[in-house]
């Protein structure tokens, strides 16, 4: 017995890590998911350095330059802007703002949404009434209206437009959070754990929190393209991002007049929203299989004993 | 039951009211309508009698109370832009999102919930890959884009349907597509992982040993057991379209209050953006309450 | 009824209300103005003169008393007749104050009495001395005396060949009123609808679904056979708040002019604009046609700046440039461009956009306090025919938008606006030059080119009163 | 019928049957090598250890086994002399609900939460076109009362977590008999069924073999009710048949070591009165003292229908003191679990008190409770259900100890939930396993290992060891009864299987209807039972089949509700 414990014992992190990438091996669309967000990662990080300003210096006699033309400049290859920027790289600059932005938004929303459904959905005390009425109150409120009154208040800055952004996205967390919590909380085991001596925090921590999670991800997944697109709306309003800096929102919200002229100045960027997203969900669905034991298996080698 | 609907209803006004307040004062914070009602080249004094006239001039608290006082009355308020009652502008727009966004979610939700079951019998199937791929292709591609594009290619080039406006069935098509593009994306996503769960839960091994039809074990217990958080985010999804239509009343030319809203708040044209809100948070408290109820009706557990 | 008879235009937005007494909202404008409703004068485009509409004759009784005559026989569309005392009335409804009458503000201060003399001659008196009332007169629309006085409508009735036929939150609808006094227009019946996208506005003169449709983006105005371009008396202009370190130094002000690529920042406008040099447009009375707009010397810029810096002036300091969402196609970018070319000349500007009433409150007096140096994006739409209608507001230091104050400059500017004819031109060419070479209040950038997208059926061509009005008895059907 | 109807070909035959559980690691090896086959009229008992293979080889038969994970390895499976080893789509169809039916071994989760039962059993009617509407209610409705559900007619519009655990392991029955199956699998039917009921159920699917000649393939782990209905048996153990014979020859002659270690584990209720397990320690302190405890359940019939209530517990009296195991026996529906859940403030009684260590249970605030929930543990009715699905046995069992800090440092948890395992007998590899990938009485086992891990003093075990086999039970039994005389733990022991309690309480409270019926000590009660309930209950112990005269059957209240 003493071998077998000392077993299980042996560094039970790369043991985690190791089964992970096992898992992530066996689904190649996640994985590749996984690549993508990888070069994205990289790029933001690496790339603004290494373009320097070519993604803001004008170029107004480029403008609207079509992509895949040879005689410019490699940069050049998916087209230029309406300034005649080269759009590869404004994608690699924007990457960092818009990455930075959806993420904090999706991050908070998610969050305090998550908590707070929790909260609502366990507790059947007065302030659950509260919360819940407070989410239909937001849910109601204009996002429109919100910006205004923070930009009007608060002025534009890139916290501001996380909060307006996180705090309009973040009943539909709430609210999905409280209805799988009511069915949850009726089960037999959190029933069970109350009947060990479980406080209502570890039940919803530990028992309900695992079993919401998946779904929240998945919705949050989504949001991220929500909230990209948002954002470049808001800046209709002045509280998006300022010019010089800019995100891949804005790059779509600037072509949507060249839709039917110059089609690649909202299309790249909007392509690598598409991307991006796409790229969060097949994670996001990965992982929902990975963490649900009775799913787990699909992500696995399953070897069949020879016949 | 009735006693849990009446306090939620009453909870429910007192919130609305809350929010007229809350709408009431940070309106007012948002800037002078004067200078946007007015042509920029107009005088103060002209401003000044355009204020006087509108009330806006008093003390807000002295508005506030004049407004609730006119609410007691059921008088809402003069636009000052369009010189009508503002809920009266307010409710005709309105019934035109409400049956924009009623068809559209009923389209995403029906059509939703069939191919994410599907997709979720065989995760990872061919079937699976196609549907996650389109749906979520679909829910992540910026809306006006896809409007546009829709109507450069079918209307212009095409000729197929029309590019915009209202009146026959064609003129349908494009908006309710635009439109359930994206909660379809986001519904398929989660009926799919709902029912993945569903699917491997005890009971269906029941189902199936009853010999029951593929069809009902899918539908019917599997997904009865996994619409909580799907009608929860149909729900919230429907109240986001009953108040943000708006791209698609832009670019449709469509009359709904999504575009009323945005147009009367970025005009401050107070009294229409307490009257919209007004409508759109009472079907949304509304819509919330009918969930609420809802969910009592699917899980029997769930007791108010 | 004959279909072919009837026509469609989309305009750019819904009209919010149907008021004869904010016919200079572009979008009211464009339904009300020569079809529904009439002024006693109308502005000749070309000229920019005033020219008889319900009025056929007038005279300057004295300073400050005008007299008119009223063209006999003419009928509202209720079926009225039109008196000097309905005119009168119409006066009266706009400048009595009961209501917010958006017409007003082309009259700015000036108070005006209408009196009948008789039923078919008026006299209206100003309350100081008035060469341009004609002129001034072409923006009060004649209503009905069944208007009510004291709250705005959205049924007008007036003298126009048109007559309201309905109005909903998809369109109004006009149809041919066959009472009219003058000649009988071909089109019979016009229907006005509203998007807001440029694309699908022009997309539904292309597919026949509308026959017209005005002010088009530049890059969907593609088919030369139905896109016609047309000076819009638009002028857009960069104001430089004078009163600001560094920008209350003459170098700085002239370093700013001079350091914009003008010629590739026309790429954003389109060839057709025009570069301007005043805030007035071409065919105004005072505009001067040999004022030279700045030239594009980033070198000489970059001396400027130097220079001024040598002297003393901060020049590092930050200047903001508040440019306005949608304030017309590619502003943003247009100011995007421009603060990259001020920062190759040194100047440290910095771009804040803002929404509509935001932006206001840098645009008109009073300025918010703390505002520190600024720019301002601006526009400004004159197509009054007179200079009078810019000058004051831009120079004089009493104007809304001025920056400016210099009690010789008011002095200039008040003789100006009293005297007529010829002198008065020349003063005001004058002012323009000052502004221009001496104050450079402003960074004067383009005449503006509007993009109408006409139908194939109609025979109609676009000018610089389109913006406020588009006259459906000018329009002919082809065939 | 008796094993005279052989003559024919079997209905079913299963040949050569080897079950796989694939995972990242090497395949787990549920059924080896399985062959048996049962005729027409026939019962078929399969026996064997918790955990053999039971479940997964007749789940085969019904093509309930998930591939992958599962992998049938090799097998053939043929019904009525056609190969169904196969089959799916409509063809599977026809066969599932109709020809061959199901019981589950754990009904609460196999009862589809959301539907009432009344649906559920509809439905079996409905999708094979064999009654629909009225018609089917009517019959569904029939079928609940042959299955002894009271007031049928209004319980059939509840939901499956209204009933009592026998009530819903008796729909699960009356689903599963509904369309008259040739081939009736039933796995472990009457866990949760007192033997006055069980008796009932057993005397239903007699009658029913007899008027359709229906196939019965009975798993169960209670060696009486598998005599009185086998002909014959096989027994199971670590996934293979060790043994299969005519029922008599058996049981009375068993060969196989594990048959011989079954057989002999029987706490037979004659000789029980010698080497039982009950407590050594004469009466200690009042550990619990409950007082006039009510409960009213209140339903609503529909969203908007009227409250009803229902008074599932009447006034009821007990105590325990230090060290004894109070048995808890009666009705199924009694209001037995109803008891136990009130007693940790899981459902909140309508009146009534309960003193454990001079304090009212009920009006705890939420730091006694604590407290008191580390000193009382539960093992509930319905194991599976009970777990979390996404904790790993590990977590499950060492979940008491980071609830309650002070029990055990971190760093002695994995020694000590392989020590729990053992004491279970379950392997202690399986700790990263999780629930789904156990076998019923493994769960239940988990579920004690569970309540002993937080070590407490007063342990609630609701049927506790009904779904395993006798080996282990008397090995679990043995477990309890030594950390009773070692640590002084009491137990409430709420279960329907008599020699258990015979052999393990030392008094027992009787309840019938909510209310309790006859209590005293345990050899009282045996030795003079008072009220005819429990009469009743000690008479209805069942007879081998072999030995059952044919004509006379038990007789009184339960066999007027099957003959309707
Ligand atoms: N999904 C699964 N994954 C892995 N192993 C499984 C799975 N299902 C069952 N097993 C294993 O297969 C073996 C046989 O299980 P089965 O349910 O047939 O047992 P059983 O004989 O019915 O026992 P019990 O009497 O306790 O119900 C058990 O050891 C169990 O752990
Ligand atoms: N939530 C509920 N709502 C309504 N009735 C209920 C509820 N829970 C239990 N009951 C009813 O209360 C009675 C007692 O149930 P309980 O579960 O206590 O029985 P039990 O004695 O444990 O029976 P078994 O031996 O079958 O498990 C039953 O008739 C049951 O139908
Ligand atoms: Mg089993
Ligand atoms: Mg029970």
């Amino acid at each position: 017995m003493t071998a077998l414990i000392s077993d299980i014992t042996v560094s039970p992190r790369t043991g985690k890590l190791r089964t992970i990438w096992n898992c992530l091996k066996r689904d190649k669309l996640a994985l590749a998911a996984v690549i993508f967000l990888l070069l994205l990662v990289i790029a933001t990080l690496a790339g603004p350095p290494l373009i320097g300003d070519l993604a803001t210096k004008l170029g107004l006699r480029q403008r609207n330059l079509a992509p895949f033309s040879f005689q410019h400049d490699w940069i050049y290859f998916l087209g230029a802007d309406t300034l005649g920027r080269p759009i590869i790289a404004r994608l690699v600059v924007g990457a960092q703002n818009t990455l930075g932005i959806a993420f904090a938004a999706v991050l908070c929303s998610m969050l305090t949404g998550g908590i707070l459904g929790l909260i609502a959905g366990y507790s059947e005390r007065w302030y659950s009434q509260i919360i819940q009425r407070l989410a239909d109150v937001v849910m109601s409120f204009p996002s429109l209206l919100l910006a205004l009154i923070v930009l009007y208040t608060l002025g534009p800055s890139i916290t501001n437009l996380v909060i307006v952004l996180a705090f309009t996205r973040m009943p539909i967390y709430l609210r999905t959070t409280r209805a799988e919590v009511l069915e949850l909380r009726e089960r037999m085991f959190v029933s069970a754990a109350i009947s060990m001596g479980a406080s209502p925090l570890r039940i919803v921590v530990r028992h309900i929190a695992p079993l919401v999670l998946p779904t929240l991800l998945t919705i949050a997944a989504l949001d991220f393209a929500t909230v990209i697109l948002a954002e470049s709306s808001l800046s209709f309003l002045g509280l998006g991002i300022q010019p010089p800096d800019f995100t891949w929102g804005a790059m779509v919200a600037n072509g949507r007049g060249y839709l039917a002229n110059a089609w690649w100045i909202s299309f790249w960027p909007g392509l690598v929203i598409l991307l991006t997203t796409l790229s969060l969900n097949l994670l996001s669905s990965w992982a929902r299989t990975f963490a649900d034991p009775q799913q787990r298996w699909r992500l696995q080698s399953l070897r069949k004993t020879p016949r | 039951m009735l006693s849990y609907i009446g306090r939620r209803a009453s909870h429910s006004i007192i919130s609305v009211l809350g929010l007229l307040a809350l709408v009431f004062f940070l309106t007012r914070l948002t800037g002078d309508p004067s200078s946007l009602f007015l042509p920029l080249d107009s005088t103060l004094e002209a401003r000044q009698a355009f204020a006087r006239l509108h009330g806006f001039d008093q003390p807000i608290h002295w508005q506030f109370l004049n407004y609730l006082r006119d609410l007691v009355s059921l008088d809402f308020g003069q636009s000052v832009r369009q010189n009508r009652s503002a809920m009266e502008i307010a409710l005709e727009a309105f019934p035109q999102t409400l049956k924009l966004a009623f068809v559209a979610m009923a389209l995403a939700i029906a059509l939703a919930i069939v191919a994410g079951s599907i997709a979720a019998t065989r995760p990872g199937g061919f079937f699976d890959r196609i549907v996650s791929l389109v749906s979520l292709t679909g829910a992540s591609a910026p809306d006006f884009w896809i409007a546009i594009v829709g109507i450069l290619v079918f209307a212009v080039s095409f000729d197929l349907l029309p590019t915009s406006g209202t009146g026959s069935l064609a003129h349908w098509i494009m908006p309710v597509f635009v439109l359930a593009l994206r909660p379809f994306g986001l519904l398929v996503q989660v009926v799919r992982g709902t029912m993945l769960s569903a699917l491997s839960a005890p009971y269906i091994k029941t189902a199936r040993a009853k010999g029951l039809r593929r069809k009902e074990i899918i539908f019917g217990h599997a997904l009865r057991n996994s619409l909580l958080p799907v009608i929860t985010v149909a729900g919230d999804l429907t109240a986001g379209l009953v108040n943000g239509a708006v791209i698609v009343e832009t670019v449709f030319g469509w009359p709904g209050i999504g575009k009323l809203m945005i147009d009367a708040i970025i005009l401050r044209d107070f009294a229409v953006v307490q009257s919209t809100i007004l409508v759109t948070a009472t079907a949304i408290f509304v819509l919330n309450i009918c969930i609420d109820l809802l969910y009592a009706v699917l899980d029997p557990r769930i007791r108010y | 009824q004959d279909a072919s008879k009837a026509i469609k235009i989309v305009l750019p937005e819904q009209p919010a209300n149907l008021e004869p007494c904010g016919t200079i909202i572009t979008n009211v404008g464009q339904i009300l103005s020569q079809n529904v409703t009439e002024a006693l004068t109308v502005i000749d485009a070309k000229t920019g003169l005033p020219q008889p509409k319900l009025a056929t004759e007038w005279t300057r009784v004295d300073d400050t008393t005008w007299r008119f005559k009223i063209r006999p026989g003419v009928k509202f569309q209720n079926g009225k007749d039109l008196t000097a005392e309905a005119v009168a009335f119409s006066i009266k409804r706009m400048t009595g104050g009961t209501m917010t009458c958006n017409n007003m503000a082309k009259f700015g201060d000036r108070k005006i009495e209408a009196t009948p003399v008789d039923a078919l001659t008026l006299d209206i008196k100003s309350d100081r001395p008035e060469p341009i009332m004609p002129t001034l007169l072409s923006v009060v629309m004649v209503v009905s005396p069944d208007t009510p006085v004291d709250k705005p409508v959205n049924d007008p009735v007036g003298t126009g060949p048109f007559k309201l036929a309905s109005f909903d939150t998809q369109s109004v609808a006009l149809e041919r009123f066959d009472g009219y006094w003058g000649a009988k227009p071909v089109i019979e019946k016009a229907n006005y609808v509203w998007r807001s996208e440029s694309s699908i506005r022009a997309a539904m003169v292309e597919t026949g679904e509308a026959d017209l449709t005005p002010s088009i983006a530049i890059q969907d105005a593609t088919n030369s056979e139905t896109d016609f371009a047309y000076l819009n008396s638009e002028t857009t202009a960069i104001r430089i708040d004078m009163s600001k370190p560094p920008l209350n130094d003459l170098r700085i002000r002239k370093a700013l002019n001079l350091a914009i690529d003008w010629e590739g920042l026309t790429q954003l406008f389109g060839d057709d604009v025009k570069r301007a040099s005043q805030m007035a447009v071409p065919g105004i009375n005072g505009h001067d046609e040999t004022l030279k707009p700045w030239e594009s010397d980033p070198a000489q810029a970059a001396a400027l700046v130097a220079e001024a810096k040598a002297a003393g002036v901060p020049v590092d300091s930050e200047i903001t440039l508040i440019g306005r969402n949608g304030i017309y196609p590619n502003g943003g970018e247009a100011m995007e461009a421009m603060v990259a070319m001020w920062r190759e000349a040194g100047l440290n500007v910095k771009l804040t956009m803002l929404d509509v009433a935001d932006w206001i409150r840098y645009l008109q007096k009073p300025y918010p306090e703390e505002r520190g140096a600024t720019l301002l994006q601006m526009q400004h739409d004159n197509n009054k025919g007179d200079a009078a209608f810019t000058i004051p507001i831009f120079y004089r230091s009493t104007g809304q938008y001025a920056t400016v104050s210099d009690p010789a400059l008011d002095k200039e500017i008040d003789t100006a606006l009293a005297t007529s004819g010829e002198d008065r031109a020349k003063d005001f060419k004058m002012i323009f030059a000052k502004a221009r070479n001496d104050v450079v209040a402003d960074i004067p950038m383009y005449h503006m080119i509007g993009y109408t997208r006409v139908g194939k059926r109609l025979d109609w061509h676009p000018d610089i009163t389109t913006n406020s009005e588009i006259p459906l008895a000018n329009i002919q059907l082809k065939n | 019928m008796s094993p005279t109807s052989k003559s024919t070909s079997p209905l079913l035959t299963v040949e050569n049957l080897t079950v796989d559980f694939l995972s990242d690691e090497s395949p787990v090896r549920a059924v080896n090598a399985v062959s048996f086959d049962v005729s027409r009229g026939e019962t078929l008992v399969i026996l064997g250890e918790s955990g053999s293979g039971k479940s997964v080889s007749t789940s085969a038969v019904m093509d309930l086994i998930d591939q992958p994970p599962g992998d049938i390895v090799s097998g053939r499976i043929s019904f009525d002399g056609a190969p169904i080893g196969n089959l799916r789509g409509e063809p599977r169809r026809l066969i599932n609900g109709q020809k061959i039916a199901m019981i589950f071994q754990d009904p609460l989760a196999y009862l589809n939460p959301v539907y009432t039962v009344g649906r559920q059993i509809v439905e079996i009617f409905a999708c094979h076109g064999v009654a629909s509407g009225k018609e089917a209610r009517e019959r569904s409705i029939e079928l609940l009362r042959r299955v002894g559900i009271p007031e049928p007619d209004t319980r059939i519009d509840q939901y499956p977590h209204q009933f009592s655990g026998g009530q819903r392991q008796r729909v699960m029955i009356a689903m599963a008999i509904a369309l008259k199956p040739d081939l009736l699998i039933a796995d472990e039917p009457t866990t949760a069924l007192d033997v006055s009921v069980q008796a009932q159920i057993l005397d239903l699917l007699r009658d029913l073999q007899n008027e359709t000649g229906m196939a019965l393939i009975l798993i169960t782990h209670d060696l009486e009710v598998a005599a009185s209905m086998a002909d014959r048996v096989i027994v199971m153990n670590r996934g293979e048949i060790v043994e299969a014979g005519v029922a008599r020859d058996v049981f009375t002659s068993p060969r196989h070591a594990y048959t011989k270690k079954l057989i002999s584990a029987l706490p037979h209720g004659d000789t029980a009165e010698g080497g039982n397990r009950r407590s050594t320690i004469p009466s200690g302190e009042t550990v619990l003292k409950v007082e006039n405890l009510t409960k009213e359940y209140l339903f609503s019939q529909g969203l908007f229908g009227k409250k009803q209530s229902f008074r599932a517990v009447n006034d009821v009296n007990f105590e325990i003191r230090k060290g004894e195991t109070l048995g808890i026996v009666g009705e199924s529906g009694s209001g037995k679990s109803s008891v136990a859940r009130m007693l940790l403030r899981l459902t909140e009684p309508t009146a009534g008190r309960a003193i454990f260590a001079g304090e009212d249970i009920f009006s705890m605030n939420q730091a006694r409770l604590l407290a008191f929930r580390r000193k009382v543990q539960m093992v509930f009715q319905d194991p599976y259900g009970s777990m979390n699905p996404r904790m790993s046995v590990h977590a499950i069992i060492s979940e008491p100890w980071a609830i309650h800090g002070d029990i055990l440092p971190q760093a002695r948890w994995k020694d000590r939930v392989v020590e729990l395992l053992e004491l279970v007998g379950l392997n202690p590899e399986h700790v990263d396993r999780y629930p789904h990938q156990f076998s019923g009485g493994q769960r239940q086992r988990i579920a004690i290992a569970r309540a002993l891990a937080s070590e407490p003093d007063l342990i609630i075990c609701d049927e506790a060891v009904s779904a395993l086999d006798v080996s282990i039970q008397a090995q679990i039994i043995d477990l309890l009864a030594d950390l009773r005389t070692r640590l002084g733990l009491s137990y409430i022991f709420i279960t329907h299987d008599l020699p258990i309690v015979r052999h393990f309480a030392d008094r027992i409270v009787v309840m019938k209807q909510g209310e309790i019926v006859e209590d005293g000590s345990t050899s009282a009660i045996f030795a003079n039972p008072v009220h005819p309930y429990t009469q009743s209950l000690l008479e209805a112990t069942p007879v081998p089949k072999w030995m059952a005269v044919r004509a006379p059957r038990p007789t009184g209240r339960a066999r007027d509700a099957l003959t309707l």
